[in-house]
């Protein structure tokens, strides 16, 4: 789950992290108060979860608050890859010394957590990684004792500081690395990580993304987690209510299947056979009738949905209580585009029964399936 | 001694009462694997499917002898779960559950590698040698004996590769899971080695997927070690967009990195074989082995 | 640190682990209110640090609470083995099906926290230990991962427990282990661990000890660390305020060194040649003229002190310093008590200077000054 | 090769800073000890008593060779301070600091034993062979060079006992504190097993005082393994009370653990001499040497 600026950066003062002074505005007027507050000059910044407001122009600044109000307006009515902008944050401008890059990531490979920080920050960290490689410094950490002083210290260090700068650095990666552990964070992220001209290290901006398989142990984050937010359409979010690993995609065949990459390599193959899915929709292993119903369900009433392609490997899951699911929408509330349904595995025979005293036509070989629900003969 | 799992294999099953647990075990021996043992908290001196339950692992390894693990317990109890099948020396230890935190596979694959343990998954299908015994959730039947080991990142998909092996006659020698979650015990580069090391074992499937650098690692190491055996290889998620999670924990495009066509690409690089679509795969391995005995 | 029962009973409420109902009360009138509050019939037990306090006649029971209430002023009258009563716990009387022993201790050999448990409590555990050693169930935790649920569950199952009562004890004994680690409790003690009649465990008795070393990191011991109890004598208390370790004992030979193992072994040949030491007083390493006066001045100031032996080693401790701290203290307030000083070591022959024009004589060698201090010349 | 420390050893001084750190490092130096680094946060670039500073050990391993530490950071930053020098390879670690927690002992002898580490202290004098080198707080001039190894609980004891020996004409081989904490690197049955390994040492003294079981699990293990050297001991703490720390955080007798008077008894059951008083200890030494020859 992603967390908005705002919220990391709330998070990371709790623990002692510097972070600029400033405030949260949901309209102009708000911002332009925030503005006389703090005074100064101040950066008005779009709270989205997409990457990339920079560029999109959802960053802007004020130097006086009217101004402000302006700016904030002007980001407050923007839309940035597709997620409309409902908050700006207000914060005083720093007296920028240098720009950092410094993040903690959870580290497949090494099965740890690792620091990954470097002296290019502020611009795009992976434009710095692929064109200067040399310059992003990589630190492993214990998986068990994580982040000692000295493991913080040792990555100021090479970022090129010494005294006690080294040891306001140190400080700061040990508070988010901190941070991670805390709220069991697969990320956090701070780029600009600013170094002021007056020897303070500050997060500038802030990126946490937390664990999803931990939000059980994070109390904190549960309302949080319920809201449809951005990063999650609406069809998306109902998806997940219903207990469906679901995400929306812009073509126009809808997609059901039972297990991740089974339905990874469905999308796969329609796309190969010249088909655009309109979504990935896995009802996970030993889906019952309602849970293929309620599936079925969202995504035939998906506006952009033009045919639909069921694909079932059953092992736990069984054909027949697959086709009671289908059978079911069609007798409550119609079945209302083409449908293509592959089945094969357990109760298949049961299965194929069910489904052919509905009328509706299954096929045994995915490839087949494939072909079919891509050609014009399914329209 | 087969690989992983044979008939030497002697399992508990941790969270044998509910409702995975109990199902699998039901199928595990029917497919012929001695289920010894399960174990589930306060359940002590019950049974479940004909098999005797303990309150815990080193309750039940003071009446009978076992060599490995299978776990269905909740996810927040997986950790300590994997810690006592460690701490009892069973190994190797199969990991069902699935919604692990990543901290917690972090720390317990540390707690693993210091005692020498062996864990598949978690978040995986288990592990089956088709004909001898499976520790897992397969489904026996689309598996057959043969010569072709078979490692995959996800569940489902696995049986669709296996079943287009068994009905082009190609067997398996053992198929497993690694597990769909960012962090798990094995990754190909080490199931490569095995299967390098395993004399049942003539080719190698990997059916990969988005997110993570698995295959890229796969790969380097077939580079790297001139590897002696065919590979084969599948990529799902050439259709998953950027920055969405496909299902699994571990299948996210993050960046640039970790997209279905990097993977393909650097496994052709190395001489793997890899199909467009999953029912390309036998074929594939045809011509593999093919190309390998004319060289 | 030792904590009070009811200060280590109020932790463990914090922690979800069950105690019997009741309230603490400085007064009889207080212990009346509180059992009318509880109703049933109570347990008044005596809140003291030093060990014992059953069979001193520190727990007596009340049915009525007026009845409490005489227990109580009984009770807070006592002085037990040298502790006053001050305060008493007035408890709800458990209906016990059995009495259990659990503890989590710091095992020296090990390295570790090791779990201790019984299913003979309520009884002194040393007496167990001697005639039933194999009453006493040991598991050895690990030192990084501390007790896992398997542990704990390990545990309860040898203690003969199965069902819903395993999971309870597994439950109890989890939040004793959180205990020791949350507040670094080198002992957490449960005699006895209750089991009820209606299949609860519950902590009747607790001890809590905290690692003194560990305070630095426990504001919430802070205060409680400054008060002096019972545990630490006033001139204990007095001699710790002003850094020095410091332990009270009942001869007339008031004894300081440098060095704990040095002034161990001091008090044991003043022993051994037949004396009684009055103290245990390490100024510790390289201590300065100050601190030796101002420990010179402790122990002449203690009342039953007789004559005084000083036994310094000097290594960091420079014998000179020791020897202006002696004569600081005969100009100021002047030597009432004959004292021997033993130097040897770093600058000895300024020290020896220092002491012989300020008429005070000194020995080299430690036999020899215990020899002295001890026989009836110096008196 | 010398014992622990010798003429081989190139020790960094983390703590190098501080009073006691620059103190005794001028010490260490003037003794012959090869110093040949210090870490102190914040204050690399700097030079103290002469040697060099670094902000860390693994920058200052960059520079230089080492293979020892001597530690006298504060308590609160001892346990990763240990653990720093133990990433970095080095070994002995001295850790002189007093006042650690026990926890944080407890977690930093586990993470030396995992890497093959040997922690002297906490709460330790340090060690000492004499005439060649020392990591520690000693005062070098009461120690001569011979062949009596001498591992004591206490400081200025050991200091105390280390003169009585020099005076009477023995040397030492090595002399440490294994620490006055409940939980030190080592314990008597390790630094036994060393010197009886020493070829250097044909004696040992071990000083022992109240609380735990060190002195105990010593004579246990001289007793199982017919242990071939002479021993003699001292014990502090006839006269301290029960239930009173004296000193040492280690030093308490708790119920009826720990008396000295019981140690004394175990020792002199499995054949070491124990004196009443530090000072007979040289002729302890004496006789036993000569009862030894005669057998």
């Amino acid at each position: 789950m992603k967390l908005f600026e705002y919220e990391s950066k709330s998070l990371a003062q709790n623990l002692g992290i510097n972070t600029p002074r400033g405030g949260l505005a949901s309209t102009p007027d708000e911002a332009r108060d925030i503005h006389k507050r703090i005074g100064g000059e101040v950066v008005v910044k779009a709270q989205v979860l997409v990457a990339g407001r920079g560029k999109a122009g959802g960053i802007k600044f004020g130097s006086k608050p009217d101004e402000t109000r302006d700016r904030a307006s002007e980001i407050l009515s923007m839309t940035i890859k597709g997620e409309r902008v409902k908050k700006v944050l207000v914060e005083q401008k720093l007296a920028i010394k240098k720009e950092l890059f410094g993040s903690i990531v959870l580290d497949r490979v090494n099965k740890c957590q690792t620091v990954l920080a470097s002296d290019q920050g502020g611009i795009d960290i992976e434009e710095v990684a692929s064109k200067n490689p040399e310059k992003i410094l990589r630190h492993r950490l214990d998986p068990v004792f994580g982040m000692r002083g000295f493991d913080a210290r040792q990555v100021a260090l090479k970022l090129g500081y010494g005294g006690q700068r080294l040891n306001a650095l140190t400080d700061l990666l040990s508070n988010l690395y901190r941070l991670s552990v805390i709220y069991d964070a697969e990320l956090v992220e701070s780029n600009p990580l600013v170094e002021t001209s007056d020897g303070k290290f500050v997060a500038a901006d802030l990126r946490v993304i937390v664990d999803d398989n931990s939000l059980f142990r994070h109390p904190e984050f549960q309302e949080r987690s319920k809201e449809a937010s951005a990063e999650v359409t609406p069809l998306e979010a109902k998806a997940r209510e219903n207990g469906l690993a679901f995400v929306e995609l812009d073509g126009d065949i809808g997609i059901m299947g039972n297990g991740a990459g089974l339905v990874m390599a469905t999308l796969d193959m329609v796309n190969h056979y010249g088909g655009k899915p309109a979504n990935f929709c896995d009802v996970g292993g030993g889906a019952d009738a309602e849970h293929v119903a309620t599936a079925l369900q969202i995504i035939q009433g998906d506006q952009k949905v033009h045919k639909i392609f069921i694909n079932i490997l059953a092992g736990i899951t069984r054909c027949d209580e697959v086709a009671k699911g289908i059978v079911e929408v069609k007798k409550v509330v119609g079945l209302k585009k083409p449908l293509v349904v592959r089945m094969q595995g357990t109760n298949f025979d049961e299965g194929k029964k069910i489904l052919d005293s509905a009328g509706i036509t299954t096929l045994e070989k995915m490839d087949e399936a494939a072909r079919l629900v891509t050609s014009p003969k399914v329209a | 001694m087969t690989l992983l799992v044979g008939k030497q294999t002697r399992a508990i099953v941790q969270g044998i009462t509910g409702n995975q647990g109990s199902f699998h075990t039901r199928l595990m021996r029917e497919y012929g694997t001695q289920i010894v043992a399960g174990v589930t908290p306060g359940k002590g001196g019950a049974s479940a499917q004909g098999v005797a339950v303990y309150d815990t692992v080193a309750a039940a390894l003071e009446r009978i002898d076992a060599n490995a693990s299978i776990i269905f317990v909740p996810a927040p109890f997986a950790k300590e779960a994997g810690m006592e099948a460690i701490d009892a020396g069973l190994n190797p230890v199969v990991i069902i559950t699935e919604m692990i935190p990543a901290r917690d596979s972090m720390v317990l694959m540390a707690y693993a590698k210091e005692h020498g343990a062996t864990i598949v998954g978690p978040n995986t299908p288990g592990v089956i040698t088709p004909g001898e015994a499976k520790l897992g959730i397969m489904p026996g039947d689309v598996f057959s004996p043969g010569g072709v080991g078979v490692a995959s990142r996800s569940g489902t998909l696995t049986y669709e590769i296996a079943s287009y092996l068994t009905r082009a006659g190609i067997g398996q020698s053992t198929c497993l899971g690694i597990g769909g979650d960012p962090i798990t015990g094995l990754n190909f580069v080490d199931v490569l080695k095995m299967f390098r090391d395993d004399k049942s074992t003539d080719a190698v499937v990997l059916i990969g997927e988005i997110g993570g650098s698995a295959e890229e690692d796969a790969a380097d190491f077939i580079e790297d070690t001139k590897y002696a055996k065919p590979v084969a290889a599948y990529v799902a998620g050439r259709a998953a967009p950027p920055g969405k999670r496909m299902g699994h924990a571990g299948a996210i495009i993050t960046g640039t990195e970790g997209t279905a066509d990097a993977k393909m690409k650097r496994f052709r690089e190395v001489g793997v074989r890899v199909a467009e679509v999953p029912s390309e795969l036998p074929r594939l391995l045809q011509q593999q082995k093919a190309a390998t005995i004319q060289q």
